[in-house]
């Protein structure tokens, strides 16, 4: 994809921002409103994904490289993981919220004397919404990076 | 018979999507063929959960009441998410056989024979 | 290619007329037969995982395993895509 | 930290985490990757080894043991069963050992077969994947968790098939299994959907037990065995697995070989434990002809006469092939037939007397245990004749069998490994698949005569096929071209042979494998009242 006209650059470069702290914000309250991980994060996906319309999939990708966005999309998914096994190693069980909960024993926080309960912290759900989110930021985007890179150079050969 | 009007709709979607797949031959058509079925699908289980008069399962600020199920909810969350992953694929797929063959007819690329 | 669309069209009627039969057969709209799993979850997410959202606690907790995988499933893709635009070595 | 209490969540976790771990580390050295690939598969190999001697020892000695665990709640059942829960038995533990061998036994061949490609890094995270996809559709009790398993094995195993890019056929096989996989996929969830709309249930022992086989009990029935009997390749729907097969490399193709036997186990797991409680209901099915019909043997003569065709179609096609990958791949759709046969012969030797009593005929059992047999020594032989395949491609650039020939004189050990590949799988006596095709022929010999002997002569013509394939590739004068042609890496040699070797040992000792893995397994999936009660304590 070429890039656009200057309107439509400098419109995306002030919309851009709000956007992605729209996204942010549905992935942070993501165990308080509707929302969550993959929501919030197909929203700063399409964000991005709107830059590259904007800018032209050259210009995104010599910015940032498909091999780092797949390096970050590990990191989320080992997070993700990661988190798991560590309720394996606290909670005792894959996937236990070991944070929060009356019933399963939290080494991390006392509910009773930090008042966790109180503010509805969920434990790990937040965590694993960041974790979620950073994935699916990074990979619907390189999805779409790549794709829009791949066909627009496929044009060019065959001119 | 009024009340199951929904699941005829998503039977419409799913047997649209089936048409599609069954007498295009143009590869994109397909592939827009399998996106209706699976939101015929994701249409259903989310008309699963649904009960007559009831709020979104969320206790922040809820008004009280009674709630849809959550689990259908949840259900086709992961189910929109398969399917994006799964379109992105086939997509980029067709890409590669356009690149190769230069065409999307199924006629024209079918050359692996039986 | 005459004889594949009329089989095409004999599967998709047959289909057709089990799936609408199906279709009615439903419980109605609205009304369940069966929900013990979902009120338990409506009734206790507050107090097992402590999220106000009810479908965020199925996500993330009772059916976290599931949301894993849903993960590896973007994971997967991202790997397939990028793999099949590499560049080849000629 | 007692090890086989959390089996069932690492065999299935670790793969996960390896394959999120394979493109850091790629990203550092690539021999350190291959070596951590084969690290993680070893290590998972030997937690299915752990949980396999643990239910297989419990299971001799008194009931049946069942190994559950419940994803991130308390490890007891509650009532309505809310988390996604694991139910280990003995069928399922089997099917995870013949896909860790497999895989196992890939990653090595791998190293040097794969070298000279790009893309490596994405090729052994897509690998691992496509492990813990397998493995968590062999593991899980949960119907979604099955779906979403199924999606993961379809997807990561289409990238995989489209590998070569630049081969425009690789990447129209890509397309054609991602299809007809999703469309599979789909409609295995609508089965899911319609059953959980009815019962609010998703886990295959609640559903088992509450199941009460209406008219939308039996759509949803019929929807999950035709999508996973396509995903396996069963007759009337096996266009893709040639395509695929022989168009993968061959690391691929014996991964593949893997999902489809999970696609496999998943037909075993809903036609015997989801519909297990259903399956010998006496009901009016054909009413015009005022006949009763048990639910069981409507099934199983179905399954049976498309296992027929499969066979059929599968050795006819065979025959005509002059590509050698292809040529395997439709003995593959045979021997898949073979499976069928005995399971669908299990099905129908189940009758009832005019008291209106259930009979279960002695052979029922004996056919479903040479079905079950047949899986493992399928999948080792298929698996061994395309490592063959890929050995030969490594070589000679080529799958074109009229261009081959005098192979053996530089390629020793391959074509030993290959005599005992197309043995083993044409059913000759001192292999692995002469146990369990005899075991198919003499029960489906009492249920009717001619299936047997059609299913006998078309091993006859299997062999037939193969014989001809090893002389025109192996044996003959050498071909000038050829002359220089070494011997593949001793990588590959080394995979080929652990293979060979687990084939000459159960050849040798079929009544070990018999008496300890596959009867347990037999017994696991037929007894259903012992599932439901361990594991949500039904009796």
């Amino acid at each position: 994809m070429s890039e656009m006209s200057k309107i439509v650059r400098t419109i995306t470069a002030v919309t851009f921002p709000f956007a992605m702290i729209y996204g942010l914000y549905v992935i942070a309250h993501g165990h308080l409103t509707p929302g969550g991980g993959f929501q919030g994060g197909a929203i700063v996906a399409s964000a991005c994904a709107m830059i590259m319309v904007a800018f032209g999939s050259k210009w995104t990708l010599d910015k940032i490289k498909e091999k780092r966005l797949s390096v970050l999309e590990s990191v989320g998914a080992v997070a993700f993981i990661g988190l798991a096994f560590l309720g394996l190693i606290f909670g005792g069980v894959f996937f236990s919220n070991f944070i929060a909960g009356d019933d399963i024993a939290s080494p991390l926080f006392d509910n009773a004397a930090l008042g966790m309960s109180d503010i509805n912290t969920a434990g790990v759900l937040p965590l694993m919404n960041f974790a979620v989110g950073l994935k699916v930021i990074v990979g619907l985007f390189a999805i779409v990076l790549v794709m829009a890179y791949a066909t627009s150079s496929y044009k060019e050969v065959k001119k | 018979m009024i009340y199951n009007i929904p699941y005829i709709a998503v039977v419409c979607l799913i047997l649209v999507g089936l048409y599609a797949l069954i007498f295009k031959r143009n590869l994109i058509k397909m592939i827009i063929g399998v996106t209706l079925i699976e939101s015929g699908v994701n249409l259903f289980l989310i008309t699963l959960g649904y009960r007559k008069g009831s709020i979104a399962p969320i206790y922040t600020n809820s008004p009280g009441g009674i709630m849809a199920l959550p689990v259908p909810q949840a259900l086709t969350l992961t189910s929109i998410v398969i399917g994006v992953a799964v379109l992105a694929l086939m997509l980029s797929l067709v890409i590669h056989i356009y690149r190769h063959y230069g065409t999307l007819d199924v006629k024209k690329v079918g050359r692996l024979k039986e | 290619m005459e004889r594949r669309n009329l089989a095409g069209a004999v599967f998709l009627s047959i289909i057709a007329v089990i799936f609408l039969f199906s279709a009615l057969l439903m419980h109605p709209f609205g009304i369940l037969d069966e929900s013990e799993m979902d009120d338990y979850i409506i009734k206790n997410t507050q107090s097992e995982t402590g999220a106000d959202n009810g479908v965020t606690s199925v996500v993330f907790d009772y059916r976290g395993f599931d949301t894993l995988g849903e993960a590896t499933v973007l994971f997967t893709a991202v790997a397939g895509v990028i793999m099949i635009f590499r560049r080849q070595k000629k | 930290m007692n090890i086989p209490n959390y089996a069932p969540a690492l065999i299935v976790a670790v793969p996960l985490l390896g394959a999120f771990l394979t493109p850091l580390i790629g990203r550092i050295n690539d021999k350190l990757r291959n070596i951590f690939v084969i690290l993680i598969l070893g290590i998972n190999s030997i937690i299915v080894g752990l949980l396999a001697y643990n239910i297989f020892t419990k299971s001799t000695t008194g009931s049946p043991k069942i190994w559950t665990y419940v994803f991130g709640g308390k490890q007891e059942v509650t009532s309505p069963v809310v988390r996604i829960m694991f139910e280990v038995d003995a069928m399922s533990i089997f099917m995870a050992i013949i896909a860790s061998i497999l895989l196992f036994v890939v990653v090595i061949y791998s190293w040097a077969f794969m070298k000279e490609n790009t893309g490596l890094d994405k090729y052994y995270t897509l690998i691992l994947l496509l492990a813990s996809g397998m493995l968590g559709m062999m593991l899980t009790g949960d119907m979604f968790n099955f779906f979403v398993f199924l999606e993961i094995t379809s997807i990561s195993s289409a990238a995989l098939v489209a590998f070569w890019t630049h081969k425009g056929e690789s990447v129209e096989a890509g397309f054609k299994y991602i299809l007809v996989s999703t469309i599979g996929a789909l409609f295995v969830l609508f089965a899911i959907a319609i059953l959980y709309g009815q019962y609010d249930a998703l886990n295959i022992a609640v559903l088992s037990n509450a199941i009460q086989y209406t008219f939308l009990d039996k759509v949803a029935l019929i929807l999950l065995i035709a999508a996973l009997a396509m995903k396996a390749g069963l007759v009337p729907l096996h266009m893709w697995l040639p395509d695929s097969y022989s168009r993968a490399p061959a690391t691929v193709t014996v991964a593949l070989v893997g999902a489809t036997l999970a696609s496999l186990y998943g037909v075993l797991r809903i036609v015997f434990t989801l519909y297990g409680n259903t399956l010998e209901v006496i009901t009016k099915q054909i009413e015009f002809l005022n006949a009763d019909i048990l639910v069981s043997n409507m099934i199983g003569w179905f399954v049976i006469v498309l296992a027929i065709c499969s066979i059929i179609v599968g050795v006819m096609m065979a025959l005509r092939q002059t590509d050698f990958k292809r040529l395997i791949a439709f003995a593959a759709v045979a021997e898949i037939g073979y499976m069928f046969l005995g399971i669908g012969t299990k099905l129908a030797s189940v009758g009832f007397d005019t008291t209106n009593s259930i009979i279960h005929a002695e052979y029922g059992i004996t056919a479903l245990e040479g079905g079950i047999f047949h899986i493992i020594n399928d999948a080792l032989d298929v698996g061994l004749l395309f490592l063959v395949a890929g050995a030969i491609y490594y070589t000679t650039k080529n799958w074109s069998l009229n261009e081959m020939g005098g192979l053996a004189r530089n390629m020793k050990y391959t074509t030993i490994f290959f005599a005992i590949g197309l043995l083993a799988v044409a059913g000759m006596p001192p292999f692995n698949g002469f146990a369990s095709k005899l075991m198919i022929y003499e029960s489906t010999f009492q249920l009717n005569p001619i299936l047997a002997i059609v299913a006998i002569l078309c091993s006859i013509l299997i062999l037939a096929t193969f014989v001809k394939v090893f002389h025109s590739a192996f044996m003959g004068p050498a071909l000038p071209k050829f002359k220089d042609v070494k011997e593949v890496p001793k990588s590959m040699l080394f995979a080929m042979g652990i293979i060979a070797c687990i084939i000459i040992f159960i050849g040798l000792f079929p009544n070990i494998m018999l008496e300890n893995i596959v009867r347990p397994a037999a017994e696991a999936l037929t007894n259903n009242a012992q599932y439901l009660k361990m594991v949500i304590g039904v009796i």
